[in-house]
């Protein structure tokens, strides 16, 4: 006998959140024309968008009622986190133990972080797709969540694509750009972003599923943790390195990493503070999920390959960040840096296991990466309301001064880019320490050597907008003028990368009853 | 005893700290230093203090002389709770003496001084005096110093005051690069003195030089010792080829050149030697070497100070001359005649250089040929000088005379004969050039800078009569002196004094018919020219000059270009290259979807040949 | 028949599509080839369960199935877009951002 | 015997079709052997006992995709009325990794061995049913889930008349 | 009472920084005074440590502990020892007189104190951390915020494109404030990458799940963490002092600095890295100190002389001082080199004494180039006579740097040198020897050529003598210089009782032996 309510309490937060998307999307459609922004009658005039702009307190408009509704939801949905009971669906397919609630509630933060930061855009470029936005956005957080505890290579498989699917259409949203006239041509980066990303997606996607499809012939089971019994074979050594490749997308490993400039600069900048630090997170984990729950006893098959792959990730990643004159390029760039270093926490949980600190310095890691990411995205995406040039937007230079217009901002983005950094006093270093003491221990010192030596390379480019942002002189003097609410996601986001650099032990307490309760 | 009675050892903490306090209220006391005279009668009024504290400690230990020397000190330097160094007061009978010799020499020249300088600005003799009670603290601080280290401090303060005092007209380009000179040379030469100390201690576990430390140190130990101590002797006793920097040392005022660079200062090299005699006579590889270049030194400085116009210069290469005989004479191995010229000659150089400052100040010019015929109206300045002069030259009862027979008589008796020889020459040659500036500066034709010159004031006249007083009496006083100092000496006539009198009258007799009687032109004569060129040539002088600039200046140039355009031109080659390679590699991300489905699918296979290779 | 026969088959299907995605320059015939990549792992799946006899594979055929329709759908919207932008379908006539 | 033949003919035709499906140079023809192909794997899974999937197959590629795809051709370029344009460029490299790909990947499928098929394969589509709506309800959901976005996204990625 | 002590003294400055963000920044005066108070604090705590330690117990005192992460055994563990007190004197001393030195900075002068007392609380937080990552932690403090002090508040020179890597001029902007920023940032955090790996390394190894010091140095480490791990720290912290070949950031770093950070970093954070490679290096890892003495000792003999003879041909007063400092952290490192308690009781010494020498010798030149508007050395002549104090106060830097008697550089180097001998290594103490007559040769003739001589020329009109603040600033400098070489016990007490709890394990040798 099924115990449906208890699959259903289990189940709590990836069905909230479906709920929340089918209420968004009826929302919109019932919503009366009255609360529709005002240039429902056709498409939207940049002259209308920036009267609206001139307006002096960006604060609450009912235009963004939508955005409202799917905030307060996924408010709803972290709530619902608290109480939802952990437990093991029927099937075992799903598990909700401490480690998936840790990483929805992180998941849900980011989904919180990107809403809150995109009402400025959404208005600005799409509000009349206000509702698809925010659905999607939910859309895909349900996949991550359920990514987050899956146990079963079915569900991870379409967890995996509900997450993803999604954001293909997110990071081609932005429809039109406003040429010099300031009228509304179609969106000729976001296009091109939503193309690469795409198409890249879906080779890696059949691979993946490729891969997984060899993975359950050769085990006879979707259960990841029967993985376990496949005997040792060269099919097994492919089919791990088809999943790993398709994962590899999806983490922005070299060299599978090549779509993310390009996509960050097309794609809409709140959308790329979402999909730079969710899906990624989510997609490690998942990748965590099938090698360390199931290909664990295999770990020659894969071990290797993937160690070669973090250490041309983060070289190439550092490298190629360094000549970036973009910052959403800079970033993207950085960002697959980063994602090379996750990765040794993968290898010293694997190596170690229980023993070990990789597990939980991985999902550390993770919430650093979200903070410190998200809000650095978020300031570009600041900078980008404040109607600098296009030609300038998102460079470097679109910094320049920012510390004598808005000292706060520029303290902000200090403080991220330090912590993405790994400068101590900022969430990123107790990562980075973490991750590396972890690796160390499972013996990974030489790896421990190449990482700290390749981001030093880092430093020179954080640096560099540092620079920018304290030294350049400032092309106006005003403050810098953002919606409210991209103000406080930003500073939720600096707050938390100071202030858990100042004081990690929360967290790191937080990850090690999470990866303890995934190593049993 | 009654209450007030000091011990020998307040007594000379009170010696020292005298002018300590002079210097103290001086430099801490703008006003009080700006006003100048005023600051000029509180340094004399502590250095007549220091004088008083002197003179009572010499005159107990002459009638102490067989008790062991008062030592008082406190640690100063520790290393695991264990004493390394300290400091304080040792008075015995050399310290003793020396101390008022030092405290005498400069109580004269500090009253000569107030006369010398009254022309300068007030706040420039404020400086000139509080400088003053600087050098005579730190003097008198390595006379009494009970250990090297203790020396070697003082050693190297009075370094530095002789520096500032050099400096003492800062405008004047000369001056400054004399001041630097000189303290270059003895920095350099003070590497030995720096390692001598290192040795001592590694060797003994201390910086004393008691006997005991001597055993310690062994033959090997003492060799080192003797040796880097003695380079530094050479540079601050103004030793070939490092006397370079005295002549050049003149450039301060005359009373500093009295005070430093002839009486006391220069012979802190001599005095040196003579409180680690100990280490000294168990190096004998060493004392040869003083014996020999203190011997050459004096020739080679008497034979320059004859062909010499500045009447500095010729007193500054008599020093270095005589510093010779000091060394040459202690390397012969015997301590009281060397420090018994030291003592004598610190008066009656003193006198002599505070006599030509009398002559400089009336004619405003150290160069001989704008002097002569000054007698006539410096009779009292040119008495002294004179005395001064017959003092250095040797004649019979005067104070020189004394020392410098003692001197030759050690040397004949070790048989060291070349140096015997060399010292005789030179001590004929002295004779010839004192005689020649006294004829050229008081007896010769008046020049037109005569015209005006008059006789110097009172302060200025006192420290030369009492100077005189002591290069006419101290010869005699020998054997008390060494009395005190727990040494025996009595005067004798001997083969070699005889020799060296008839020299020093031999040379007077030429000096006169040269200069006096104009009976023939040195210049003319073949041998006197040759030697004149080689020495006008100066090469010690261009030699160091040519070191500083081609191998100093070159090296330190090469080293600075190394370091900016090999070492740090590497740095920024490492910085250019990783740029570079993130721009290289910018190249990959051709922006065509195509290239990233390849790299995609060549990931795939890496992958999975990972795999197979393993 | 052996079971390498079917996985040697969908190998053969799999690498043809990624022949085509590699050579492909419309964005059409890449998803095309895409389409042949995902019918092979299908064939895997369904030749898998008839081997392990459990109709799990079929299950999963039917999610990849499914997968790949939406996939192809958002997949062509995106192409519309990119030919409204660029008016090309052409993959390569979008390379604006680089380097 | 029988079934050997049939595979080998049905193999023959998807991967026929399959190779002119990447060759064609007209895109319309190039969808339509896409089809062949896929109708070709619909008949394979009647071979391996899934007629279900075998209808899914057809109704949904066939009837779905393809449709689909030639909506995106007619959509996408007007310029020409039936042969659309589809070269294929740098062939050689292409060959070479493909065929790099299946030298793996038939290299590591001939190494290892596969349990023979079992004579006996019930293949009820209610079993089917069962399987989907009790083990994998929640994947089924959340692919409902996942086709809502697609169709989501792709409504809105298409629609033209909006900001 | 004194539990706080510490606290109160890392956390002033800091406390100080943080109320100067809520201070506008147009008030400058109320930004000035808070920035004194911070520092007036920062040193009456360091005076009052000073006071309350005692050096009979000795070890580590007025230890106080906070547990940061404890699964990881991260604690803020506080505690002070025999080297500390001086050092934090230091600290203090020279950041009360950096404040007194930029009293006249008005540009963004709010975020330059911030900055400025943010550095002095990560330095003081390094001299009293007994937790190795702690101390890891203040010393980034330390170090990072001279980037944004020197890029901002700096001064651009000139170097002149040449030799094998001319073609790097061009993408590098050599010469800049902003790639002398860029350069110390990189190069001291290369050398953070390697102090952590050897941290986690003796961590890891350690496997007491501590970074406790304490602990960490009870553990007998594996011989091959002993000699890597010490290569690494003394390569990580030799960075930060300035150990040839890493020292190429010192020059130019310096030279583009506002006068306060030269001092601080010339003053104080060149010290961290010595002190870092003694008390984390040698302390923790006493075999490799051992192993590798005669590396460090040679590197140090090398930086002495180097240094030096680089110094002399700087045209640029603040390159003079800039080399100077690398020579003169070599005599630090030659005396952490000889292993024995003088060299040493030398090698903490010279850290104090140099920071006050070089911090005089910053502030002198900040003085001199905020009235001359020049530091080309060959152009200046005669300053004496227009501004006497500097020049008295020049020259006094300058006998303490060539290691004249009385101050307290002499007895720093002497200590040294003799450590040096007695370690079986005269080559040292004569190349030391040799260092400091070269240093000699160049700081009088700098003296000469800029102070003596008749002048200054007309090209510098308003030459004025120190004046109020500085003067302070130049007294307190002056004087320090002087007592303690006059009187050195009053830091050599301390020092002493530090050295003898930790030398003779690193030695291996007992206490009464090493005597």
């Amino acid at each position: 006998m099924i115990d449906w309510m208890g699959s259903l309490q289990i189940l709590a937060v990836p069905l909230l959140l479906t709920v929340s998307m089918l209420v968004l999307v009826f929302a919109d459609l019932l919503l009366p024309a009255a609360a529709q922004p005002k240039g429902n009658q056709g498409p939207l005039s940049f002259r209308d968008l920036r009267k609206a702009q001139a307006e002096p307190v960006p604060g609450v408009q009912r235009a963004d009622i939508l955005g409202w509704i799917a905030l307060v939801q996924l408010a709803l949905c972290l709530a619902a986190s608290f109480v939802a009971p952990q437990g093991v669906l029927p099937g075992g397919s799903y598990v909700h133990d401490a480690m998936a609630v840790l990483m929805e509630r992180v998941l849900l933060v980011a989904g919180i972080l990107a809403i809150l930061g995109a009402f400025g855009h959404v208005r600005q470029s799409f509000a009349r797709r206000q509702g698809e936005f925010y659905a999607l956005l939910q859309c895909s957080l349900v996949g991550m969540t359920l990514l987050a505890g899956t146990r079963d290579l079915l569900l991870l498989v379409v967890a995996f694509e509900l997450m993803g699917i999604p954001l293909y259409v997110l990071a081609t949203f932005a429809k039109t750009d406003k040429n010099a006239a300031g009228d509304a041509t179609p969106g000729r980066k976001s296009a091109e972003a939503g193309m690469k990303f795409y198409l890249v997606g879906a080779l890696s996607s059949a691979i993946t599923l490729y891969g997984v499809s060899l993975l359950y012939g050769l085990s006879g089971s979707t259960h990841i943790a029967d993985l376990a019994r496949i005997p040792s074979s060269p099919l097994l050594q492919v089919a791990s390195a088809l999943v790993v490749a398709g994962f590899g997308f999806k983490l922005g490993l070299a060299p599978f990493q090549f779509w993310i400039p390009d996509t960050y600069e097309g794609a809409p900048t709140p959308v790329v503070s979402f999909f730079s630090v969710a899906p990624k997170i989510a997609g490690l984990l998942a990748l965590t999920q099938i090698l360390l729950g199931g290909l664990l006893g295999h770990l020659q098959l894969w071990l290797p390959g993937l160690v070669g792959m973090s250490v041309v990730t983060m070289t190439a990643g550092n490298l190629l960040a360094l000549p970036q004159l973009h910052l959403k390029r800079l970033l993207a760039n950085s960002g697959v840096a980063q994602m090379g270093t996750m990765l040794i926490g993968v290898f010293a949980a694997a190596t170690l296991g229980a023993k070990g600190h990789g597990l939980s310095a991985l999902l550390f890691y993770f919430i650093a990466y979200l903070a410190a990411n998200t809000g650095l995205f978020l300031v570009i995406e600041t900078l980008a309301h404040d109607g600098s040039e296009p030609s300038e937007r998102d460079l470097i230079a679109s910094l320049s001064g920012l510390n004598r217009r808005s000292p706060g901002l520029a303290l902000a983005a200090l403080v991220c880019l330090l912590s993405l950094a790994g400068i101590p006093f900022a969430v990123g270093f107790w990562a980075k320490l973490y991750v590396f003491l972890a690796a160390w221990e499972a013996g990974y010192a030489w790896l421990v050597l190449v990482a700290v030596g390749v981001s030093v390379i880092g430093l020179f480019y954080y640096l560099r907008v540092a620079r920018s942002m304290y030294l350049g002189e400032p092309r106006v003097t005003t403050p810098v003028r953002s919606p409210l609410t991209l103000s406080v996601a930003v500073t939720a986001c600096a707050l938390a990368t100071a202030g858990l650099g100042l004081y990690p032990s929360v967290i790191v307490e937080a990850t090690r009853t999470a990866a303890a309760a995934w190593l049993h | 005893m009654s209450a007030f009675t000091l011990t020998r050892v307040d007594a000379a903490l009170l010696c020292c700290a005298a002018p300590l306090l002079s210097f103290l209220i001086l430099g801490l006391t703008p006003a009080l230093r700006r006003t100048g005279r005023i600051a000029g009668y509180v340094s004399i009024a502590f250095a007549g203090l220091s004088t008083l504290y002197a003179a009572s400690l010499l005159q107990g230990r002459m009638f102490a002389a067989a008790s062991p020397p008062d030592i008082g000190q406190v640690g100063w330097l520790y290393a695991g709770g264990k004493l390394v160094a300290s400091m304080g007061v040792q008075v015995d009978g050399i310290s003793a003496s020396m101390l008022v010799v030092v405290t005498v020499v400069a109580l004269c020249v500090q009253v000569f001084s107030l006369g010398y300088l009254h022309d300068e600005p007030p706040a420039a003799l404020g400086r000139y005096y509080t400088w003053h009670s600087l050098f005579l603290f730190s003097m008198l601080g390595l006379v009494v110093a009970p250990n090297a280290l203790q020396l070697f401090l003082c050693w190297e303060l009075v370094g530095l005051a002789s520096y500032l005092l050099i400096g003492f007209y800062f405008k004047k380009p000369s001056a400054g690069q004399a001041a630097v000179k000189a303290f270059w040379v003895t920095k350099f030469a003070d590497i030995g003195l720096g390692a001598g100390l290192l040795v001592l201690y590694v060797f003994t576990g201390t910086f004393d030089w008691s006997p005991q430390a001597v055993q310690l140190l062994g033959a090997t130990g003492a060799a080192w010792t003797a040796g880097l101590f003695f380079l530094a002797v050479m540079g601050k006793s103004a030793q070939f080829p490092l006397h370079i920097w005295l002549p050049d040392a003149m450039e301060g005022p005359t009373p500093v050149s009295a005070l430093l660079h002839a009486a006391t200062m220069v012979a802190a090299g001599v005095y040196l030697i003579v409180r680690t005699y100990p280490i000294f006579q168990a190096a004998p590889g060493v004392l040869v070497f003083m014996t020999f270049l203190g011997a050459w030194t004096a020739l080679f400085a008497s034979i320059i100070a004859c062909s010499q116009n500045d009447i500095k210069k010729v007193l500054a290469y008599s020093t270095a001359a005589q510093l010779g005989y000091m060394v040459s004479a202690l390397g012969a191995g015997e301590l009281w005649p060397g420090y018994f010229h030291l003592v004598t000659h610190a008066a009656f150089k003193a006198l002599l250089f505070l006599g030509a400052g009398a002559l400089i100040h009336a004619v405003h010019s150290n160069n001989l040929q704008d002097m002569g015929g000054l007698w006539p109206k410096l009779k009292i300045s040119g008495t002294a000088f004179i005395i001064g002069a017959m003092a250095l030259a040797g004649v019979p009862g005067f104070a020189g005379f004394f020392s410098k027979d003692a001197i030759l008589d050690v040397l004949l008796e070790r048989h060291l004969f070349a140096p015997w020889i060399a010292l005789l020459a030179a001590a004929g040659l002295t004779a010839f050039y004192m005689t020649r500036v006294v004829m050229l500066a008081l007896f010769g034709k008046p020049g037109h800078h005569t015209e005006h010159a008059h006789e110097s004031p009172p302060s200025m006249l006192a420290p030369l009569v009492l100077l005189a007083i002591a290069a006419l009496t101290l010869g005699f006083a020998g054997t008390s002196l060494a009395t005190a100092a727990g040494h025996e000496y009595a005067f004798h006539l001997s083969t070699s004094g005889l020799i060296a009198s008839s020299l020093a009258l031999l040379g007077i007799g030429v000096g006169w018919l040269a200069y006096g009687k104009n009976a023939f032109v040195p210049g003319k004569i073949p041998a006197f020219a040759f030697v004149q060129g080689i020495v006008e040539s100066s090469a010690v002088d261009r030699s160091f000059a040519w070191s500083y600039r081609v191998v100093f200046q070159g090296v330190s140039g090469g080293v600075a270009w190394f370091d900016r355009y090999i070492i740090d031109g590497f740095m920024n080659f490492s910085a250019w290259l990783t740029q570079m390679a993130g721009e290289r590699l910018r190249a990959a991300q051709t922006g065509r979807v195509v290239d990233y489905l390849y790299a995609v699918v060549a990931g795939l296979l890496l992958l999975a040949a990972a795999g197979f290779w393993r | 028949m052996p079971t390498q026969a079917y996985l040697l088959l969908s190998a053969a299907l799999f690498c043809l599509g990624i022949y085509g995605v590699l050579t492909r320059r419309n964005a059409i015939g890449v998803l095309v080839a895409i389409e042949l990549m995902a019918n092979a792992v299908n064939i895997n799946l369904v030749a898998f369960s008839r081997v392990w006899g459990s109709l799990t594979g079929q299950a999963f055929t039917l999610f990849s199935l499914a997968l790949t329709v939406s996939e192809v759908v958002v997949g062509l919207a995106i192409v519309i877009l990119l030919y409204r932008a660029h008016q090309s379908v052409l993959t390569d006539s979008a390379s604006e951002m680089k380097g | 015997m029988a079934a050997q033949i049939a595979f080998g003919l049905i193999a023959a035709c998807m991967l026929s079709a399959g190779l002119l499906a990447v060759t064609s140079k007209n895109l319309v023809h190039s969808v339509l052997w896409l089809a062949v192909s896929l109708v070709a794997t619909a008949a394979l899974y009647v071979t391996l006992s899934a007629p279900f999937l075998a209808a899914m197959q057809i109704m949904l590629y066939t009837g779905g995709v393809i449709t689909l795809m030639l909506f995106g051709v007619m959509l996408t370029d007007h310029r020409h009325d039936v042969g659309v344009l589809n070269a294929s460029t740098r062939r050689l490299p292409g060959i070479l990794a493909a065929g790099a790909v299946f030298g793996v990947l038939a290299s590591a499928m001939l190494g290892v061995g596969m349990p023979a098929a079992p004579a006996q394969f019930d293949s009820s589509t209610a079993k089917l049913g069962a399987l989907l709506f009790a083990d994998h309800l929640v994947a089924f959901e959340a692919l409902s889930v996942l086709l809502l976005a697609a169709m989501l996204g792709a409504i809105v990625l298409a629609r033209r008349h909006d900001a | 009472m004194t539990g706080h002590l510490l606290d109160l003294c890392v956390a002033a400055p800091a406390f100080a920084a943080l109320l100067l963000l809520f201070v506008p920044g147009k008030h400058l005066t109320a930004v000035r005074l808070i920035s004194l108070a911070g520092a007036l604090v920062h040193l009456a705590a360091a005076i009052a440590i000073a006071v309350s330690y005692n050096r009979a117990t000795g070890g580590v005192q007025m230890v106080s502990s906070h547990a940061i992460v404890p699964s990881l055994g991260i604690a803020l563990t506080f505690g002070v020892d025999g080297w500390g007190v001086p050092l934090l004197l230091l600290t203090a001393t020279i950041l009360t007189v950096g404040v007194f030195a930029s009293w006249g900075l008005a540009d963004r002068a709010r975020d330059f104190f911030v900055l400025l007392l943010v550095l002095t609380s990560g330095v003081a937080g390094v001299f009293v951390s007994l937790d190795l990552f702690v101390f890891f932690l203040a010393y980034e403090i330390a170090v990072l915020p001279m980037y944004l002090l020197i890029a901002i508040w700096g001064t651009s020179n000139k170097v002149a494109p040449g030799g094998p890597f001319k073609f790097t001029w061009k993408m590098l902007d050599i010469g800049g404030k902003e790639y002398a920023a860029m350069k110390l940032t990189l190069m001291l955090l290369i050398g953070s990458a390697l102090i952590l790996a050897a941290m986690l390394a003796m961590y890891v190894e350690a496997g007491k799940h501590s970074f406790d010091l304490r602990v960490l140095g009870t553990i007998h480490y594996s011989p091959f963490l002993q000699s890597a791990g010490f290569i690494a720290l003394w390569l990580g912290f030799g960075s930060l002092a300035g150990v040839w070949p890493f020292h190429t950031w010192s020059p130019d770093g310096h030279a583009a600095a506002p006068t306060a950070v030269s001092m601080l970093h010339a003053g104080v954070l060149m010290k961290l890295g010595a002190f870092g490679v003694i008390r984390i290096g040698m302390v923790l890892l006493p075999e490799g100190a051992r192993q590798w003495a005669w590396l460090v000792g040679s590197v140090a003999m090398i930086n002495i002389v180097y240094g030096a003879l680089s110094a002399m041909s700087q045209k640029d007063l603040k390159y003079i001082i800039a080399y100077s400092s690398v020579s003169h952290m070599g005599v630090v490192m030659l005396g952490a080199a000889t292993l024995n308690i003088n060299g040493w009781n030398g090698a903490i010494f010279q850290m104090v004494a140099h920071g006050l020498m070089t911090g005089l010798f910053f502030a002198l030149v900040g003085l001199v180039y905020g009235r001359a508007h020049s530091r080309w050395v060959p152009g200046m002549g005669g300053f004496a006579n227009a501004m006497p104090i500097v020049a008295v106060c020049f020259t006094v830097a300058s006998l303490s740097s060539l290691g004249l008697p009385g101050l307290a550089g002499f007895v720093a180097e002497f200590l040294v040198f003799l450590g040096a001998w007695q370690a079986g290594q005269p080559i040292w103490a004569l190349a030391g020897l040799v260092g400091a007559f070269i240093t000699a040769v160049y700081v009088l003739r700098t003296s000469r050529t800029i102070f003596w001589g008749d002048g200054p020329s007309h090209d510098f009109h308003d030459l004025t003598d120190a004046h109020g603040t500085e003067w302070v600033a130049l007294g307190v400098l002056v004087a320090a210089l002087i007592v303690l070489g006059v009187w050195p016990r009053l830091a050599l007490d301390f020092i002493d009782v530090a050295t003898g709890d930790y030398l003779p394990a690193v030695a291996g040798k007992t206490l009464e032996a090493l005597r």
